[in-house]
């Protein structure tokens, strides 16, 4: 039986893949023609293999997790499961949905939870981003329906995980073919399955007839739906002037003012929880005498204008953020942090004060567009700090701090996964690990017993204490949760989410 | 010999123009070519022989501006040719062979393919024919192992066979009249003779006429039969060759004789004689007689001399200011200053 | 490979040998007849005295400050448009809000900077090992020529962004990276023209003399060479001038906030299809500036082949 | 003949060594692959794990010759970011730059044979004239500007060609066009000059004597000649083109191999980087062997050298 639908799924899809090149922009044909791209292509289509944004986006087209987290007011929702309840400080059981298929004819059961994550939870398998799933002891089968996970430590975090990353694959079919079959085949559960896969070139998917089941994540709106994969951002937008794709979600801040100016073409703005911040070298890894008084880390604090960075560069709705996390995010509270006004003067005076009147030169590192380091660099040219900027590679930069530690003030952002706790963006730069330039032992130990604890008030109370002191000896400088602009097709409703992830099947034609 | 004329040319002139105004190189040649004779144009380098040469044969650089009274070729008016109708005459009728055998082959491609070509484009293209023709021919030349040859390509060769080849190749279509510019001069001596004896020999068996432009007197007194003496694009002496050399008149002729090289001892590529003094512009109007500034008898006269020619018995012609018989004595004493 | 002239055929050069003026009088006339020398040498002076004097054109406030932002008034028009226009800037301003003049103005600098930087560069490693390969010959000769192919073999622009990736960018490893990289046709010129120079006969006779080596090279093989190489160097101007713009485009090339040609095409990309003259005036200048210098050494290369004739 | 060509066989080997060792050292002494392996997440121990599992605390010399020994074998390693072999990565996206390579090439030689001989036949004419205008303009215009500028005209303005991809030959015509036109001023001044050359020369006058046709004299006595040096300069250019692919591939999102080693630089992913380049020196060196003998067969002089 279960052979007999494998083979019988293949030939699906190779006479998919046979019809499915013709694909049409705009709203005609009832298809979606998606580009992105600009960071790099996805390596490996299988969630667990990759760690690219695209990679995300492309999961939560076909695969579904236990747990819907709900896009706007954050709640967690059923998906895959349809209840839980906890078992002990360590021990979660869930209800899982019956009638629910993969769409190589595989139904959903214990079977494929267990089998998936008891898979990720071994370290040999090789999941690219072991935090994801490094909290997993095991899944044990209670019945065809019922699943019991074990952590490994009270994982006050697991819903965040089991609404995100940890995605559900068909037992059968993984045992058989591995990461590289998953790539060369994608099969979910999703609301589009896959139809075709040219790695770094091209997806065609279409809609899944069998996601009737009444998901939250809804029924896809078009038949089918092509992305490609296109690293150049300009480019992208040609083929959408061109008529070539439908959306591309890679575009600037000017551009979604041009595009938007166009006719036919509508642009917008939303905002995510990507928190962008300079970074100091606090540890004095690099050397730089200046950058290690936190009175000057104050008086750069002070000369940097962030609301009219954001106003002038990143707009949208993008705001100034004065915590090293985003405030949406569990434990992350405003109130804790230690902020600092735009005052120049107060620079000027906290900078003479540390003995730098005259200023200082000091290297300056990101890997973003420059405008917004240039911005910076304005700002504190007029306090006397000239700022050598050096645009790098993402990988050649994180190499060169991580292994040289040669960076003094970098300006960098991190997206947290998308999970709405803190522990995935402050617990990771400031507990000691190798991204961690501070080095500051009190704070570590505060931050862990945030992310191991079971009680949302003691975490939150540890998550307060380790705020204050990033703030106050300004490890990093909170600068603004960047905005993602995506263009379209003015026919298309889009929607676009907070938590950086566009739900592609879930926008149709008018 | 008139009646079997198979070129007459009459007031021959090429002109070309240039930065500093017009060029003229050619100025007025005429002469004939009778079936089976040879005639010999005689003069420097720059006198003008070879441009008149290509002149003949319609080769002449894209610039240049060709006019003449008369250029009957077999009976043919050929002065109004277009490329196409000179295209079918060379090659066919009339064939030349060129001064330099090192460079007038083409390196790419073998000695066979550039024999048999002529024949393929004007006689048939049956490629056994062509081969056949090309080896008897180069037999005819004196190519041993004619057809092992056929596929070895012009840098396999020596210059003297080289030569040999450019002379089969002229031969390939048979035809009436052969243009030898200069065939020798690039030649060690020792072969010089033998191609030269070569060229007579064949001339003689397929009853062509040639016309043979050398600088070279020795040359001339062996193989000719017309003698035409060029100096600075002008024809100053003209006749049989055995009048010619008897009784040289031109006062420029008479120098020439004077300083034949001894065969065999002068130096392969020397510049012939040493006529002193040094060739004229030949840019603009240009009026008198040419060789007035190297003539030991230059008068006034000379600046206005209107270049007609002064005719004796037997076709032999000179263009001086003076009569035959001062020009007989003169040139028997003194020559040329 | 050189133009072949006319004058190869027999007839013409008859007429030159009879028409040759004197050779200052022919160096002159064809100078003056040869426009593109001129027309590149004018706008090759007219842009080198711009980059000069931009500090005294900043100074008298004709310019400005090409670093000075002001993030309210970023992406202001050029002139030609009125909506968004600022007297101040008369083309506009860019996304920091830098007026663009100014920067085009200082870009001159940086783009003359690296071509001539590189070409002093390159052309010292090629001349010295063309020079000493042409001059000595055997083994030398076989190991320069070895380098100089292992040299061609590498893919220039792959292994330009693989070291800058690796030193880190900036305007100096730019320049050094070109300059070590784009020295092949200096070195594949000079060694045969050297080759030919050595077997001239004075240099043969100040070999006979027993001239030292050095004073060979210097006096007598040198001066035959300056021509080519002159023109050589001017190609090579243009070919760093153009592969740094190339290497900056794709973020490889000089960092930000330098005014250089090629940062301002990559910053400016992100506007080509709304705002195209942010991609068509520095494209435009550095269009301009390489064809001044072709221009340029293609006339210089007319010239010195005529006179070597 | 045997010996020379055996002998050159060596020297190209050595040259290809050379080149590897010294991208090698390059990549490997800045960067540390570790990291880039590690990903994301690796900590301290992780990354010490690898490095020494991947053999970099090792000397970089000793380093270089396993990766030599292993490449001589065909295993190019693996991808540090793609966890794929890299002989797969590479021979999947070769083909497109191939096909680019090859198209651009020769649309430089329809374009600048034809001009240059034209312009050759005529000097200072109308048609040699505006050849020599497109030489000096094409060579002063930057490559990637020159692809905008026909994104923006006949992709986007026009809509006569797709901007992006690799699926029909159409898609290649842009990226053809852009890369192919850089190679054509030296392409056809030297078609120019060698053809000016070879009709001065005495074996055209020759076959003009012979009487054969202009087509004749065109074609089979003059071009084979001239277009020698061409041919030699081509097969140079078709190097150069590869590695230029790396813009035109970025531009028009080609997934080739110029694509493959801009996106592996950004990710430090070494053994791609370090493959492409050998493949690139190879081309080139395979080429200009193969342009010597093909000169030796269409000019028989050569070979006797």
């Amino acid at each position: 039986m279960q052979p007999k639908t494998i083979v019988q799924f293949a030939a699906a899809a190779a006479l998919g893949a046979m019809m499915s090149t013709t694909a049409v922009a705009g709203p005609d044909d009832d298809s979606l023609i998606i580009a992105w791209g600009s960071a790099g292509p996805i390596e490996n289509v299988d969630s667990y293999v990759n760690n690219t944004r695209y990679g995300i986006w492309f999961s939560r087209m076909v695969w579904d997790q236990l747990i819907y987290r709900e896009p706007k007011t954050f709640e967690y929702k059923p998906l895959l499961a349809t209840g839980w309840e906890q078992l002990g400080d360590t021990v979660w059981r869930f209800n899982l949905r019956k009638g629910v298929k993969f769409h190589n004819g595989e139904p959903f059961d214990a079977d494929d939870v267990v089998f998936t994550l008891n898979w990720v939870a071994n370290p040999e398998n090789g999941v690219k981003v072991q935090r994801n799933v490094n909290w997993i002891k095991d899944a044990r089968k209670v019945d065809r329906f019922t699943v019991d996970v074990e952590m490994k430590r009270p994982f006050p975090q697991a819903f965040e995980f089991l609404s995100g990353p940890i995605t559900i694959y068909p037992n059968e079919y993984y045992a058989e073919v591995g990461p590289e079959g998953m790539h060369e085949r994608p099969v979910g559960t999703g609301p589009m399955r896959v139809v075709s896969v040219k790695t770094a070139e091209e997806y065609v998917l279409e809609k899944n007839p069998d996601y009737t089941w009444g998901s939250p994540k809804g029924e896809a709106q078009v038949s089918r739906m092509v992305v490609r994969e296109i690293a150049d951002v300009q480019t992208q937008i040609a083929e959408l002037l061109a008529g070539g794709i439908d959306i591309t979600a890679d575009i600037s801040a000017d551009h979604v003012d041009q595009i938007g100016g166009v006719p036919g073409f509508s642009a917008m703005q939303a905002g995510t929880m990507r928190t962008g911040y300079i970074g100091f070298d606090a540890a004095n890894r690099s050397g730089h005498e200046a950058i290690n008084n936190p009175m000057v880390r104050q008086a750069i604090a002070h000369a940097v204008d962030r609301e009219s960075l954001v106003r002038n560069l990143i707009r949208g709705d993008a705001g100034v953020i004065h915590t090293p996390c985003f405030p949406t995010q569990f434990g992350c509270d405003e109130n804790a942090a230690v902020t600092y006004q735009f005052d120049p003067e107060k620079a000027k005076a906290l900078l003479a004060e540390a003995g730098y009147p005259d200023g200082f030169e000091i290297e300056f590192y990101t890997f973003r567009p420059a405008d917004w380091a240039e911005a910076v660099m304005g700002d504190l040219a007029k306090i006397g700090i000239k700022a050598n900027l050096t645009k790098m590679p993402y990988f050649a930069l994180r190499d060169k701090q991580r292994n040289e530690g040669t960076t003094p003030m970098f300006l960098m952002d991190w997206g947290s996964y998308s999970m709405n706790d803190m522990s995935a963006i402050t617990s990771h730069f400031f507990k000691k690990g190798p991204d961690d330039f501070a080095l500051d032992d009190e704070l570590a130990a505060w931050l862990e017993a945030g992310d191991t604890n079971t009680d949302p008030a003691v975490r939150k109370e540890n998550y307060a204490k380790a705020i204050e002191r990033i703030t106050g000896e300004l490890y990093w400088l909170p600068m603004f949760n960047h905005v993602r602009n995506y263009a379209f097709h003015e026919d298309l409703n889009f929607v676009g989410y907070a938590d950086e992830i566009p739900r592609f099947w879930q926008y149709g034609w008018k | 010999m008139s009646g079997d004329n198979i070129l007459e040319v009459q007031n021959l002139k090429v002109d070309i123009p240039v930065t500093a105004g017009m060029l003229h190189p050619v100025r007025g040649v005429s002469f004939t070519v009778a079936r089976g004779e040879t005639l010999c144009i005689v003069g420097e380098s720059g006198c003008g022989k070879s441009l008149t040469s290509l002149a003949l044969m319609g080769l002449l650089p894209k610039t240049a501006i060709r006019t003449a009274d008369r250029m009957d070729f077999l009976g043919q008016d050929i002065r109004d040719f277009k490329e196409r109708r000179m295209a079918a005459l060379r090659g066919v009728k009339m064939a030349m062979i060129f001064q330099e055998p090192m460079t007038s082959l083409n390196p790419a491609y073998t000695i066979g393919n550039q024999l048999m070509e002529v024949y393929r484009r004007h006689i048939s293209k049956n490629g056994s024919e062509a081969r056949a023709r090309a080896i008897f021919l180069l037999e005819k030349v004196g190519i041993s192992a004619a057809a092992s040859r056929l596929s070895q390509y012009p840098h396999q060769l020596s210059g003297g066979l080289r030569q040999r080849v450019m002379i089969a190749m002229s031969l390939m279509c048979g035809p009436d009249l052969i243009i030898a510019d200069e065939p020798t001069t690039a030649l060690d001596v020792t072969i010089q003779a033998q191609i030269l004896h070569l060229l007579a020999e064949l001339q003689d068996e397929f009853e062509m006429g040639m016309i043979l432009i050398t600088h070279d007197l020795g040359v001339v007194a062996r193989v000719a039969d017309q003698v035409q003496v060029m100096y600075a694009g002008t024809t100053v002496e003209e006749g049989p060759c055995q009048a010619v050399f008897d009784n040289p008149l031109h006062p420029y002729t008479a120098g020439l004789l004077r300083c034949i090289p001894v065969p065999g001892k002068a130096k392969r590529g020397s510049k012939l004689g040493s006529v002193p003094g040094i060739v004229p512009n030949l840019v603009g109007d240009l009026q008198g007689c040419m060789f007035r500034n190297r003539c030991a008898h230059a008068s006034s006269i000379c600046e206005t001399l209107s270049g007609e020619p002064t005719r004796i018995d037997d076709g032999h012609a000179f263009t001086c200011r003076l009569t035959p018989e001062e020009a007989a004595k003169t040139a028997a004493v003194q020559g040329v200053a | 490979m050189t133009d072949a002239s006319p004058s190869s055929q027999p007839s013409l050069r008859i007429a030159e040998e009879i028409l040759e003026p004197s050779p200052m009088a022919k160096l002159r006339r064809r100078i003056f007849k040869n426009y593109s020398f001129l027309i590149g040498a004018f706008i090759l002076v007219l842009i080198v005295s711009i980059a000069l004097l931009a500090p005294v054109l900043e100074a008298s406030g004709w310019i400005q400050d090409p670093y000075a932002q002001d993030l309210s008034k970023r992406l202001n028009n050029p002139f030609w448009h009125e909506k968004k226009f600022d007297a101040d800037h008369i083309l506009g301003t860019d996304k920091v809000g830098r007026d663009y003049l100014s920067r085009l103005v200082y870009g001159a600098q940086i783009s003359l900077l690296i071509g001539f930087s590189t070409m002093i560069i390159s052309g010292f490693i090629g001349t010295v090992l063309g020079v000493s390969a042409g001059y000595f010959g055997g083994r030398i000769d076989m190991v320069v020529n070895f380098i100089i192919n292992t040299r061609l073999a590498m893919p220039v622009f792959l292994v330009a962004m693989a070291a800058v990736v690796a030193f880190g960018a900036s305007l100096l490893v730019v320049i050094m990276v070109l300059g070590l990289f784009l020295w092949d046709r200096f070195a594949v010129v000079m060694r045969s023209i050297t080759m030919q120079a050595r077997d001239l006969d004075y240099v043969k006779a100040a070999r006979a003399l027993g001239c030292s080596t050095p004073y060979i090279i210097v006096r007598e093989i040198f001066p035959n060479v300056l021509s080519s190489l002159t023109v050589v160097a001017t190609v090579e101007m243009a070919n760093a001038i153009l592969l740094e713009a190339a290497l900056s485009f794709l973020g490889f090339g000089v960092q930000a906030p330098t005014p250089s040609w090629g940062l301002m095409l990559n910053e400016g990309r992100e506007y080509m299809f709304f705002s195209a003259w942010l991609l068509a005036l520095p494209g435009g200048c550095l269009f301009l500036l390489v064809l001044a210098i072709n221009l340029f050494g293609d006339g210089l290369r007319d010239v010195a082949l005529e006179r070597e004739r | 003949m045997l010996v020379y060509a055996l002998k050159r066989t060596f020297v190209a080997f050595l040259i290809l060594i050379v080149v590897s060792g010294l991208t090698f050292s390059l990549s490997h002494l800045s960067t540390d692959p570790a990291l880039t392996i590690g990903g994301e997440n690796a900590s301290d121990e992780d990354i010490e794990a690898i490095r020494i599992l991947y053999g970099f605390d090792r000397p970089v010399y000793e380093q270089y010759f396993s990766w030599l020994g292993r490449a001589l074998q065909g295993d190019f390693g693996e991808s540090y970011h793609y966890k794929a072999p890299v002989v797969e990565m590479i021979s999947g996206r070769i083909g497109t730059t191939m096909t680019l390579g090859v198209a651009a090439i020769l649309f430089a030689l329809i374009v600048s044979i034809p001009l240059g001989t034209v312009a050759a036949m005529r000097p200072n004419s109308l048609i040699d004239r505006f050849a020599l205008l497109i030489a000096v303009l094409g060579q002063a215009l930057p490559t990637f500007w020159f692809a905008l500028m026909m994104i923006i005209v006949f992709g986007v303005w026009w809509r006569w060609l797709p901007i992006s991809g690799n699926t029909t030959w159409a898609h290649f015509v842009m990226p053809t066009i852009a890369l192919g036109y850089y190679a054509t001023p030296a392409l056809m001044r030297l078609t120019r000059a060698g053809m000016i050359e070879v009709l001065a020369s005495d074996y055209i006058r020759t076959a003009r004597a012979k009487g054969l046709s202009p087509t004749s004299i065109l074609f089979k006595h003059a071009l084979r000649n001239a277009i020698i040096p061409v041919v030699a300069l081509a097969a140079v250019w078709f190097g150069f083109m590869l590695g230029g692919s790396i813009v035109i591939e970025t531009i028009f999102n080609l997934k080739g191999i110029g694509w493959l080693s801009y996106d592996a630089l950004l990710r430090s992913d070494l053994p791609v980087v370090q493959a492409i380049v050998l493949i690139f020196a190879s081309f080139y060196v395979v080429l200009t062997l193969s342009a010597d003998l093909l000169n030796a067969y269409l000019d028989p002089r050569i070979s006797v050298r």
